[in-house]
């Protein structure tokens, strides 16, 4: 048999394909790390504070994502994609689309001037679109690598051909108007680890939010919405603001498994709600300790490390209030507060609550783009189209050489996912080095 | 003497790092850097939102650059998780890694003075200026280079065990796993079948077995214990005793995965080990179909989540649910009640899992921690919140759900091997977030439910993630180890009186006497802790990086103003 | 295009003038309303059903099996019988055990459904027919500001109805817009009547209606437009009882959907019986110019 | 306090294995209109517990049961995230206080007419000469003899009977 070759090849650049990397690399062997976003980081980026230590989630990200750019042994492929996959374990070829930035990558310093002179104003997902972002923009503030992007669909140049300002205003020349998308061949690649993470089900249309009055009453956001109002970097700077007055809020209602442990949508558990949950209502208190805070929810999940402590901490600590029941609907009142009606379990009575925001703990789903790149690597996917994984293989896919670790084969937290990318970093090891 | 302790030579940088509002959302970070620009040897003073970002980074390069800094301040978060990030940064543009000095005005200022942002304020000036003045005289350190042993040690036989054992081999490692019992297999060895896809244990684990046993590079002791343990990361000496007989290993890395005990119910329930049992006791009865009841009724959460125990032992919900299902295919009229408190069975699977429970019949009935169900005879009465009344259910067989807990020897293991175990007797990782199988201390690794009870899919991805961790030491001929640690200089070999209390006191072993009976400090094993240098009565011992003149230097600086 | 018409209890035998309105509509519409010999009670899922599930199956499929010559398509102008057939179509279609005991019971009286006749509510096929209800109008409802009441049967279970969203519809809406009406949100637009608690509970009953108009008065609608006939005497009956009960004033017009639509095809309101409303719309006709003999 | 009968219970779910899926989320309770207005007297979530249990006391023997109160708007059963079919549980449970002989009387009475006359209300003069007035059709209804012999083979007109006792 031919020696497998050195190389090892990660898609997904969040947490979990950031572990695996950086493992892969201290032991030597050499990483090509594609994301497809234009800065690695992941949903962990986008988070303000993790749990159940509430460290900020972007400083103990920073030191990781820097050390995947500085890292000799990891080439990092940003916005670029996996477009064909040929050979067999132990030796694989894959071919990688290269989004064109419209910025030389070497030459861009992220002064920030072309965005500051750009006149587009584009919803910015990152920020869950509560925020405006330029037609040219960084991804995020501490987004790795450090580099702009020029988002094309909303570029003036690119789609009424006219402006051209940032490339006027560049001192270092970085702008190219005339970059495009590349195709790149890696060869040599013994293992390919899939780490593409995941999904939210606000994220693809439905019709389980709309009892919820989701998009329909201002007050009412998503878990990771609220992570970006919470997030100081976020687009409320810090400072929770009810969307439709900018008031400061006094009661929060948090409403779990939304779009989960449903047959009226996805049956499987997301795993991580329960306890992010109780982390955002504790930092919505350390911004006001007057706050009141309402988790409702049909089972605590709270089996790792420190949770039930945490939880524990939660209702002595920060003043929440744990309500089994699942909310039904929600309504408003003029000021567009939310109502909700629910069953309070000790009494039997059916209680009015009218609280300032709801956050809805929406549902893990599948990533964007899996059946895709099911379908380019070979491997076999579950009935949700998360990855499949054989009964006791973890990180194992159906298809020899290729694993995968994180959400985007099973809703699971933070320490889960850095587990399985150093355990599919391991497996991947194990091909590499012959095993 | 060096160049850098003549003043006029020395040129600061002082970044003070917002951390988005950690810091600048309480104090003027801006002010801050005005401030720091204003102090002696300070030759450039910033703020940036996130110094630790690329941007924040590359700030700091070109700042050195353009200034002709020699050494670099910055003010932000805690050297916990980003010393290195900036060690390293300083060092790419040409500095050595220890002429950089770290003020923590986050964890130590702003987080704890939250509610008091004047004082914060003037904490945050008072500690960037000992950090200035400490700089000043800050010394170049080289780091220390050692070899690597590419062998592992594996310490517990069970599936997290022998999957690390099994990786670490495969990839080429000379792989040694010991377990206490006389076999492999660990809880394996006791359970029937395995959820979610009802899976023999005894096939399964077999199976690892035998692959165990036919790896190459990986060599089994059973019935053996660790004894002892010298040497540091890299170059570890192990004493096993096997059977009485003492065995010397030599590894580069160590893996815990010693897993977890069960908890017996005594007094529990009216346990009697007849018809009121465990789990763990119900396994081989399924098996050899031994059961005879009608009426079966389990209860959850029994010895935990309570105040002795606070914690979710995370896999009895599973457990549960799998021999009820399996009672119920094997005799479908037998009615099963499981009483518990908030069901666990996260993810696909599981969940899955607990409604196939539901579809073949199995009751549930909730209970709260304040109304715990009551044995009575030959029924049990439990408080059904969901109607607000007490509810009898007759039983025949009454099964409690125990929860995995630490093992009795883990405060033995941990003091051999240095390393700390939380409130609950389990091992403490790193952190609890992005280093989950990692200890604080480098070399030694750690997976399965040693750390915390997990199920046997979760104890596989551990023992791979415990591995790969270990193979980032292992795979190397040599590693750079920390150069900030206790020093004796040739200069101070005279105010050694041999008292021994550095030798005493050092919780490492880093320090022994010499053939010559001189003071030897063993610099690889040596964290720089400090306590020999605190505790030497001559002062004959310097530490590195924290010499008694730096530290002055700060008490000065803060007093002195 | 024909139906075989199944027009219950309650619409023929205490509410006619209903009928009297439907049969125009669809008389203009060129759509064939063919009555059959021998429809007994559908019988009520509010009542029967309740007490004997096996009753309610059996005279329902009865009732089912005697509609051949609109090719088995049934109209019903009442939510409650649309969702007993409808059911019971549902019933006897998902399990065969059902089918052959039930058709056990047919045998006795020699008969036998084989679970194929269509069945559809009236403004099911008035949105199917929109097209042709547009073409129709000659006096469009300018002014009419429409409190729809969809009403539970005729949306739910949304597994047996199988006809608009449970909870979001939109079908009675469109045919109100196209009258040229305009349909006025209301908070509890989507509550239930309280008209099937009524045998139960009058106070409940009555306390369930009254909200109801409370929230429909805020909202500013001049009128009520709905499509059961359970709903309408709910409605229209119950208004004088609560403004004796609680010393309210509510005056507010209830319309069968149906006489919306026989209005903006031109038909005059005597035509329709609208007189025989116990809330008279006639000062509401008055002010939007339609005729004033009622 | 009451004692778990598995005998009724597993009889509603072999009637509807709907039931054994609710993990009482209460869903159904917090969006019940009739729940809220009665404050819970009505709870479609706690029936639907008495019927897991199977307390036969409390679901067939207890009279005025609130189970009557609901108003089969099927809110619940379009809600519930595990598809329990609320209604068709309840109607069973009441098609047993029925068997017992325990209906409200107005249940009874709309029973009478269907036995009498096929017909929930029947034709009266005023309304056939206003029919005629209407310009709308003589309403031929079914013979009830046909109607009397299925009512009897379904055993409604024996329970019917009872009930009226």
């Amino acid at each position: 048999m031919e020696e497998a070759s050195k190389r090892a090849l990660v898609i997904g650049g969040g947490i979990a394909g950031i572990q695996a990397s950086l493992d892969l690399a201290d032991m030597g062997i050499h990483v090509d790390l594609i994301e497809k976003k234009p800065c690695i980081g992941g949903k962990m980026a986008q988070l303000d504070k993790t749990f159940p230590t509430n460290d900020c989630s972007i400083c103990i990200l920073a030191p990781k994502l820097s050390e995947c750019y500085r890292n000799l042994n990891i080439t990092l492929y940003s916005y670029s994609e996996v477009q064909k996959v040929e050979g067999i374990v132990g030796n694989f070829s894959v071919e990688i689309l290269k989004h064109a930035r419209y910025v030389k990558e070497d030459l861009c310093i992220n002064c920030g001037l072309c965005v500051e002179k750009c006149p587009m104003r584009v919803e910015d997902e990152f920020d869950r679109q509560l925020r405006k972002r330029r037609a040219i923009y960084m991804y995020y503030l501490q987004g790795v690598p450090a580099i702009m992007t020029i988002d094309k669909k909303n570029c003036l140049w690119f789609t009424k051909e006219a402006c051209r300002i940032c490339e006027k205003n560049c001192e270092k020349e970085a702008i190219d108007f005339n970059q495009k998308d590349e195709l790149i061949k890696i060869n040599n690649i013994g293992s390919i680890i899939v780490a593409t993470g995941y999904n939210l089900i606000e994220d693809i249309d439905n019709d389980i939010l709309k009892n919820y009055g989701y998009q329909k009453y201002r007050n009412v956001v998503t878990a990771l919405e609220f992570e970006r109002m919470l997030s100081a970097s976020g687009p409320q700077e810090g400072h929770i603001k009810r969307i439709s007055d900018g008031e400061e809020p006094k009661k929060i209602a948090y409403l779990q498994c939304i779009g989960s442990r449903t047959d009226r949508g996805a049956k499987y558990c997301s795993s991580i709600c329960c306890m992010y949950t109780t982390k955002e209502a504790m930092i919505a208190h350390e911004h006001d300790n007057e706050l009141e805070s309402y988790i409702f929810y049909i089972d605590m999940r709270a089996g790792g490390k420190g949770f039930q402590s945490f939880l524990r901490r939660g209702e002595a600590e920060y003043d929440i209030k744990y309500i089994k029941s699942k909310i039904a609907e929600i309504s408003i009142d003029k000021n567009e507060s939310p109502i909700i009606v629910y069953e309070d379990l000790d009494t039997s009575e059916i209680k009015k609550l009218k609280v300032d925001i709801v956050v809805l703990a929406t549902c893990i789903i599948p990533p964007e783009g899996i059946v895709k790149l099911a379908e380019v690597i070979g491997f076999e996917l579950d009935d949700y189209n998360f990855i499949k994984t054989p009964p006791f293989s973890p990180v194992k896919t159906s298809r020899d050489g290729i694993f995968t670790c994180g959400c985007v084969h099973e809703p699971m937290d933070i320490p889960r996912s850095v587990a399985e990318g150093s355990s599919a970093a391991a497996r991947a090891a194990e091909i590499i080095r012959g095993g | 003497m060096s160049e850098q302790e003549k003043k006029e030579d020395v040129r600061i940088g002082i970044f003070v790092c917002h951390c988005g509002s950690n810091i600048g959302g309480l104090i003027d970070c801006k002010a801050l850097a005005e401030y720091a620009k204003t102090l002696p040897n300070v030759a450039h003073a910033e703020d940036n939102l996130f110094t630790c970002s690329e941007t924040g980074l590359a700030s700091i390069k070109k700042a050195v650059e353009e200034h002709d800094l020699n050494r670099v301040v910055v003010a932000s978060c805690t050297p916990r998780t980003h010393e290195p990030l900036f060690r390293e940064c300083i060092s790419e543009v040409g500095l050595n890694r220890y002429l950089f000095n770290f003020v923590n005005i986050r964890d130590q200022c702003t987080w704890v003075h939250m509610k008091y942002p004047k004082e914060a304020y003037e904490k945050a000036k008072d500690l960037i200026r000992m950090g200035a003045y400490r700089a000043v005289i800050l010394e170049p350190l080289d780091t220390i280079i050692v070899n690597v042993n590419p062998g592992a040690l594996v310490i517990g036989g069970g599936v997290a065990g022998m999957h690390a054992a099994l990786n670490l081999s495969r990839q080429g490692f000379k792989t040694y796993l010991i377990e206490k019992e006389d076999k492999l297999g660990g809880r394996l060895n006791s359970l029937y079948k395995l959820f979610p896809h009802d899976i023999d244990a005894s096939e399964f684990v077999e199976n690892i077995k035998n692959n165990v046993q036919n790896a190459q590079n990986l060599e089994v002791y059973t019935s053996s214990k660790l004894k002892n343990i010298k040497g540091f990361i890299g170059n570890y000496e192990v004493e096993v005793e096997q059977d009485g007989k003492k065995i010397n290993l030599s590894v580069g890395a160590i893996i815990v995965a010693v897993g977890a005990s069960l908890l017996k119910p005594n007094n529990l329930f009216g346990y009697d080990g007849k018809n009121r049992i465990t789990q763990h006791e119900l396994e081989p009865k399924i098996k050899n179909n031994e059961i005879n009841a009608n009426n079966i009724v389990m209860i959850q959460c029994v010895g935990s989540r309570n105040d002795e125990r606070q914690y979710c032992s995370s896999v009895c919900c599973m457990t549960a649910l799998k021999n009820a299902l399996i009672i119920k295919e094997k005799k479908s009229d037998i009615n099963i009640t499981i009483l518990f408190r908030d069901l666990y069975t996260p993810g696909i699977d599981y969940e899955e899992y607990y409604k196939k429970a539901r579809k073949k019949g199995v009751l549930f009935i909730r209970y709260g921690l304040d109304k715990e169900p009551t044995v009575e005879g030959n029924q049990i009465k439990v408080y059904n919140e969901y109607i607000g009344e007490e509810i009898i259910i007759p039983y025949d067989l009454l099964v409690l759900s125990t929860p995995l807990i630490a093992n009795d020897d883990n405060k033995e293991l941990a003091q051999i091997l240095k390393v700390p175990l939380e409130v609950n007797n389990f091992f403490l990782e790193a952190h609890v977030k992005l280093r989950p199988n990692d200890f604080a201390t480098d070399g030694i690794y750690i997976g399965g439910s040693a750390k915390w009870p997990v199920d046997i899919t979760e104890s596989i991805t551990q023992g791979y993630a415990a591995a790969s961790r270990a193979s980032t030491i292992l795979s190397h001929e040599t590693i750079e180890i920390e150069g900030a640690t206790a020093y004796l200089p040739e200069w101070n070999k005279n105010l050694c009186k041999g008292c021994e209390v550095c030798i005493n006191i050092c919780p490492y072993n880093a320090i022994k006497k010499n053939e010559e009976d001189e003071i030897e400090i063993i610099e690889a094993l040596c964290k720089g802790c400090g306590v020999c240098g605190a505790a030497c009565t001559k002062k004959a011992i310097i530490i590195k990086h924290f010499t008694n003149e730096q530290i002055l230097a700060e008490i000065y600086a803060f007093g002195g103003k | 295009m024909s139906y075989d018409i199944f027009l219950g209890c309650v619409i023929p035998a205490r509410l006619p003038f209903l009928e009297a309105s439907g049969r125009k509509v669809f008389e203009k519409l060129g759509i064939k309303l063919n009555d059959i010999e021998g429809f007994s009670c559908c019988p009520d899922p509010t009542g029967i059903e309740q007490i004997d599930h096996k009753t309610w199956l059996t005279m329902g499929a009865r009732n089912l099996s005697l509609s051949k010559r609109g090719n088995g398509s049934i109209i019903s102008f009442c939510s409650g019988c649309v969702e007993t057939l409808k059911g019971v179509n549902y019933f006897m279609n998902k399990d065969n055990k059902v089918k052959d005991e039930i058709n056990k019971i047919l045998k006795k009286i020699g008969k036998n459904y084989d679970g194929k006749t269509n069945v559809k509510h009236f403004a099911e096929v008035l949105y199917e027919n929109l097209n042709k209800v547009k073409e129709n109008i000659v006096k469009p409802l300018e002014g009419f500001k429409v409190a729809i009441h969809y009403g539970c049967h005729y949306l739910r279970p949304s597994e047996i109805i199988n006809w608009d969203d449970p909870f979001d519809p939109i079908t009675i809406d469109e045919i109100i817009k196209t009258l040229g009406a305009e349909s006025i949100d209301y908070d509890l637009k989507m509550e239930c009547c309280g008209n099937p608690v009524e045998k139960s509970d009058m106070d409940l009953s009555l306390l369930m209606i009254d909200n109801k108009f409370k929230s429909i008065q805020q909202s500013g609608a001049n009128c009520v437009a709905l499509v059961c006939p359970a709903c309408f005497q709910q409605f229209d009956f119950k208004q004088r009882e609560l403004n004796k009960k609680n010393n309210s004033n509510y005056k507010i017009p209830i319309f069968y959907l149906s006489e919306l639509v026989a209005l903006a095809f031109g038909y005059k309101p005597e035509e329709l019986g609208l007189k025989f409303h116990r809330v008279q719309p006639k000062t509401l006709l008055e002010s939007l110019q339609f005729s004033a003999k009622i | 306090m009451s004692v778990i009968n598995f005998k009724l219970r597993n009889q509603v779910i072999k009637h509807n294995a709907s039931l054994s899926y609710c993990y009482q989320c209460s869903t159904c309770s917090g969006g019940c209109p009739v729940a809220l207005l009665t404050q819970g007297k009505y709870n479609p979530r706690k029936i639907i517990e008495m019927a897991i249990l199977g307390l036969q006391n409390k679901l067939i023997k207890e009279p005025n049961s609130s189970i009557w109160l609901c108003s089969t708007c099927q809110k619940c059963v379009e809600l519930c995230p595990q598809k329990v079919e609320l209604t068709e549980i309840f109607t069973l449970l009441k098609n047993k206080i029925f068997e017992d002989g325990k209906v409200p009387e107005a249940f009874l009475l709309q029973g009478q007419a269907i036995l009498d006359s096929g017909i929930a209300i029947p034709y009266s003069k005023a309304i056939i000469s206003r029919r005629e007035k209407l310009g709308l059709p003589e309403i031929k209804t079914a013979p009830i003899k046909e109607i009397k012999l299925l009512l009897k083979e379904t055993n409604f007109e024996n329970k019917i009977l009872k009930g009226s006792k």
